[in-house]
């Protein structure tokens, strides 16, 4: 199939904008996965990466939650790192310089535990003039207000969306918590409140058993669910989103191969991120860049952009 | 502007690598207890004794996740046919104890399989002469081969070795081939001594107050070791297990609890990273709060 | 370690009574992976289940989507049935006679496209004494009013079970979807309703995509995720709703074997329903109900109940 | 008040079971094509030709569900020992397409597999010494072997085959040797004649014009094959494919459109129950959307 299309020797544009983040490719890591991009490098250039995207950051360092945090599922597995991170203090000194060194725009994802801590690493992220953009991570329980997860709640979400984009002028991309009854609702809200684009989906909410020992598999109790298990969800929210709203989307949720990546672009994802399966197989997203320019090669075509949002109904 | 890849890695050091590579061999050496010898060119080279690899049973998903597990030994297998380089090969020492175990238990000579190393920082080889004491538990006696046979050469070794019964007492005659002088204790008395491996310990650590002592197993033992090497002053490393996703530094899936550790100024520590060999005074042995149920263990 | 506890000969009692019905196991089938009980038949003895649930009726026969309505994903499945059913006449000519010959209790599953039609079905099932229990699918949208899912709205969701309850005197069962932002807020509205017990949890939302054709996998776009795959999103609501709610908890969502069904039980769930799993070992729920009750004896338990909720945490 | 099992399903007649088994052999025939023997006592002695069955691949839950697959054929092997019965099992002939039997190609004799069936309604014999033209597109021609060696007691038989390539055609030998009249068209000529299986169809039909059809491939050759069948009023069975779950029933995820079928008053039937194999006048021609993708085919 591959020599078919022999013909088309010109390899195919893969670049695409994001928020008006340029990338040679659509293909980057999923935060928290990929820590500050250094502990990959022995397996991968990451100027070979679409962008970086930095594990979650905020404003102080961040201890994260009990052990264990991490457990297998069946396809899947389920985290509760409880956000452990450097700081942001932290991540300019230590990690900043190593990130220069690329070509590939760093994406840093960040949170914060309340309104006025998401305001402050917007500004603090700001001036750093090595970060390409920012990705907004609302998956967080707003502690001063009973604890409501900025992302379940579309004034919520505005809200922080709003505050954010005051504080910053890089470009913004917000990513939405799956665990909603009607992630459309999320999407256009934080689409008024200023987003440059979204990104969705962060981890379901689950939780596992240890049966002999009757306790759950995780010191916290529940954790995020991700890998390929969550797949068939990510990309109907991602469909349903890229219908919803005119910014760029990103889709995220259980790739592992190209052909997963493909879903996510023929639904309308501009972008796709991997999470999970760089755990399994650190060279995953190399594969799956590969892989999108041979099936556009053997599709006869010459620009990624004609087959994102190709879905035919 | 941009960094070349090879500077990096060589500014950085990095030695650990994806291998593409398929079995040698895989035998049942005792009830539950596998050796696997996996072809890997060069790995030998790079690893130091209490490394450990990520291991990919199956192509296919499942299990999703690599497992972890210590580098038992590396060596040279005579090639296929005259003329050829000697075959590379890393060994590991694994016990059935679920999914992913079983898994690998039924894999044959030939299948593919993929692992990620050599990972993590290992054991320090401690003052020459002086009696170095390697305290195993069961599966724990993994990262204690290779220890042993670095530390030989330049110092008495005396390994200490505990499990349930004598089908957990593994490769002793190994050991004594490198010269190490072992003692071995089983729960049930079915071999060696009955009782606990840290009651021949204290009893060594008077003969030899200076020893250096090294430590593989479940926790509950390695606590019992610490506090025996802690009260006497006794120099103490330890190989510990957690839950890990990535095995790099990047998930913090993996923490254990630093000394410096309080509620109020966390100090977590990646065992994959910083570990899996730590300085028993580097942690918090309080609260460490490593799953019991997750150690190689005796059990 | 079976042979371990050896002296322990009795039995354990696994029988359990969900929302009055009694049953002689906690295991049952999930509705629409069971058929109307008559098609495994070859393969299991329903005298041996806990209970049968049949595949969703409603008022007139339904006749579902176009197909494809099935894919399969990792570690799950897709449907996009439609709900297909004989309707409730030919339920009750065709399909009842065959199930009063046993003695396993029958629980009917129901839905309705509007409210009135919900209420309609209810009356009718309320004269069939062969009937033990109904449960109510509140999964559907309610087409009279702009489509809302009843189930994602726990006004609207408390409209149908109120209404439902006025018109039957039998168990009721209320099955609530996972596609909602917090389940228990929709749990509580149905027990305050009057609902006798809860299941859960329907099928998640997804969708996949075949990338050779861009054309969605199922004719209907999306479907319903089921099979292991979903197991950590249903524990986990299962465990909410059992910590929320007074009446009994049916868990389903992903279980295969015993050791699955054990992580709803020590949540707090009464009974489990099998579904996906039927598909692939006709005689699943046999494995489930020796398997549990082999877990019972190796536990020294002699009562299920010392299992259900007895979650350490 | 309650019945009993065995009576129960006398009188339903039922036939399917769910065999744990091995894999006697698993043989490449053709590239891409394998033939797998599964050992299924008393199989044999209720399969009926058209029926199939539903295959599971891996006790590991990968792939999730079961796979379809007509039965080419039953028989007896040797015993391994003097004295012992013979060797019941059951053939099928696939072709690797995707996951599912991707594994499947990888598995070898003495494997463990789980086979449920037989399953469905197969084909009716239709009136005695009336010529039967079988036509098969690719590895449609699976199950058409049992149906061609039933009918050959009865009456003259004939095969068409139709595939892309030499490759797409298999087991025209083992039809002759039955005493089919074999006739073979590939779309690139690379076997047979050049051209459609379904032009030969029509000059057959002219020679036999009261000739029994019984076809099974790819839906657009079905439904030129029933075309051709109705315009000249002759009697035509198809086996058909739909994605199937369970097989037995009970998902609903398998049907197809009835010939009563309309937008208000659907009829959707079970591909898996009132299926595979279906007299062509009681399916709706013009709107059947068994998806194309999954036909077995030529392709
Ligand atoms: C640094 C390190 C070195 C190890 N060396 C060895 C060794 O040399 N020989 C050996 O037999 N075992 C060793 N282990 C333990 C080994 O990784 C587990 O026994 C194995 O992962 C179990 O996999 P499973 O699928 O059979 O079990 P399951 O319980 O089904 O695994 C489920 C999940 O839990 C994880 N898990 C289960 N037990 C452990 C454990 N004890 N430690 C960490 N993760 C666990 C698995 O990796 C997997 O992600 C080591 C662990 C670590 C962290
Ligand atoms: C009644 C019946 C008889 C069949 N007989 C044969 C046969 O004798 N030989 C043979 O090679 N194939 C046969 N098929 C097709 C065979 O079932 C599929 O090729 C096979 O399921 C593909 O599995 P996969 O995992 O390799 O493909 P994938 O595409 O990865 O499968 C994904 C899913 O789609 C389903 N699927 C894919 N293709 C088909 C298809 N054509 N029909 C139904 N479901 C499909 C699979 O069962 C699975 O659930 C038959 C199908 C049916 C319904
Ligand atoms: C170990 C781990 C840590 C994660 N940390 C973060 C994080 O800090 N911020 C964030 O927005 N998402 C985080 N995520 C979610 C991922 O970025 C991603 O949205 C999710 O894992 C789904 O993608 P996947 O299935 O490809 O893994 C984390 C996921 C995992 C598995
Ligand atoms: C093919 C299929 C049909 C279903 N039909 C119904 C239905 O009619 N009514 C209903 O309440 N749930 C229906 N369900 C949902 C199941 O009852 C169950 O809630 C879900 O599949 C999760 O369980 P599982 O993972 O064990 O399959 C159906 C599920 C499947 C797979
Ligand atoms: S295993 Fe991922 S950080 Fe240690
Ligand atoms: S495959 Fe389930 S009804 Fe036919």
């Amino acid at each position: 199939m591959t020599t078919s299309k022999m013909a088309n020797l010109k390899r195919p544009n893969l670049s695409v904008e994001v928020a008006g983040i340029k990338m040679r490719n659509p293909v980057m890591p999923a935060s928290g996965t990929f820590g500050y991009g250094e502990e990959y490098t022995p397996f991968l250039d990451l100027n070979q990466l679409g962008a970086v995207v930095t594990k979650g950051l905020s404003l102080r360092p961040k201890a994260g939650n009990a052990m264990p945090r991490i457990t297998e599922t069946v396809s899947g597995m389920l985290n509760a790192i409880g956000l452990q991170n450097v700081g942001i203090d932290a991540f300019i000194r230590d990690k900043v310089p190593f990130l220069s060194r690329f070509e590939t725009p760093v994406i840093v994802n960040f949170f914060g535990n309340s309104l006025e801590e998401y305001g402050e690493v917007a500004a603090r992220l700001n001036d750093i003039s090595a970060i390409a953009g920012v990705e907004l991570n609302i998956s967080c329980p707003n502690v001063k207000q009973g604890g409501i997860v900025f992302g379940t709640d579309p004034a919520a979400a505005s809200e922080v969306v709003s505050l954010v984009r005051s504080r910053l002028q890089k470009p913004l991309i917000v990513k939405l918590t799956p665990n909603v009854t009607d992630i459309t609702v999320i999407a256009r809200a934080v689409e008024e409140a200023g987003a440059d684009a979204i990104c969705c989906i962060n981890t379901l909410t689950g939780m596992s058993i240890d049966v002999r020992s009757r306790k759950p598999s995780l010191a916290n109790k529940t954790g995020g669910l991700s890998g390929p298990a969550i797949r068939p969800v990510a990309v109907r929210m991602v469909y349903q989103v890229a219908q919803t709203v005119k910014i760029p989307v990103i889709g995220v949720g259980g790739i592992v191969n190209a052909m997963d990546a493909l879903e996510f672009l023929i639904v309308g994802a501009t972008a796709v991120q991997v999470g999970t399966a760089n755990f399994i197989d650190p060279t995953a997203m190399i594969s799956v860049i590969d892989g999108i320019e041979q099936f556009c090669i053997d599709e006869g075509m010459d620009d990624i952009h004609q087959l994102i949002g190709s879905l035919q109904l | 502007m941009s960094v070349n890849r090879t500077e990096l890695l060589k500014e950085k050091g990095e030695q650990m690598q994806n291998y593409n590579t398929i079995i040698l061999s895989n035998q049942e050496v005792s009830p539950g207890y596998f050796r696997m010898r996996i072809l890997a060119p060069g790995f030998g080279a790079k690893a130091r004794s209490g490394q450990f690899l990520m291991f990919r049973v199956q192509h296919l998903l499942l299990p999703l996740l690599r497992r972890p597990f210590g580098i038992f030994r590396v060596g040279l297998l005579p090639p296929d046919c005259e003329g050829m380089p000697p075959k590379e090969y890393v060994e590991i020492l694994y016990k059935v104890v679920g999914g992913g175990t079983r898994i690998m238990s039924e894999l044959h000579h030939g299948d593919h399989v993929e692992l990620l190393g050599p990972l993590g920082n290992g054991f320090t080889s401690g003052a020459v002469k002086k009696v170095k004491i390697l305290v195993g538990g069961g599966i724990g006696l993994v990262p204690l081969y290779m220890l042993a046979s670095e530390l030989v050469t330049q110092s008495p070794v005396r390994l200490l070795m505990g499990g349930r019964t004598r089908d957990d007492i593994l490769a002793v005659t190994e050991f004594e081939r490198l010269g190490v002088e072992t003692y071995v204790s089983t729960d049930d008395g079915s071999l060696g001594e009955e009782g606990m491996v840290t009651e021949a310990l204290k009893r060594k650590l008077v003969r030899f107050p200076d020893a250096e002592v090294y430590a593989c197993g479940p926790m509950p033992m390695l606590k019992a070791v610490r506090d025996i090497c802690y009260k006497r002053g006794v120099s103490l490393q330890v190989s510990l297990e957690a839950h890990m996703a990535c095995g790099v530094g990047a998930c913090l899936g993996c923490v254990v609890k630093g000394a410096a550790h309080t509620e109020e100024t966390p100090q977590y520590l990646c065992c994959c990273k910083a570990g899996p060999v730590f300085m028993a005074e580097t942690l918090d042995w309080g609260k460490i709060d490593t799953d019991d149920k997750s150690c190689g263990g005796c059990a």
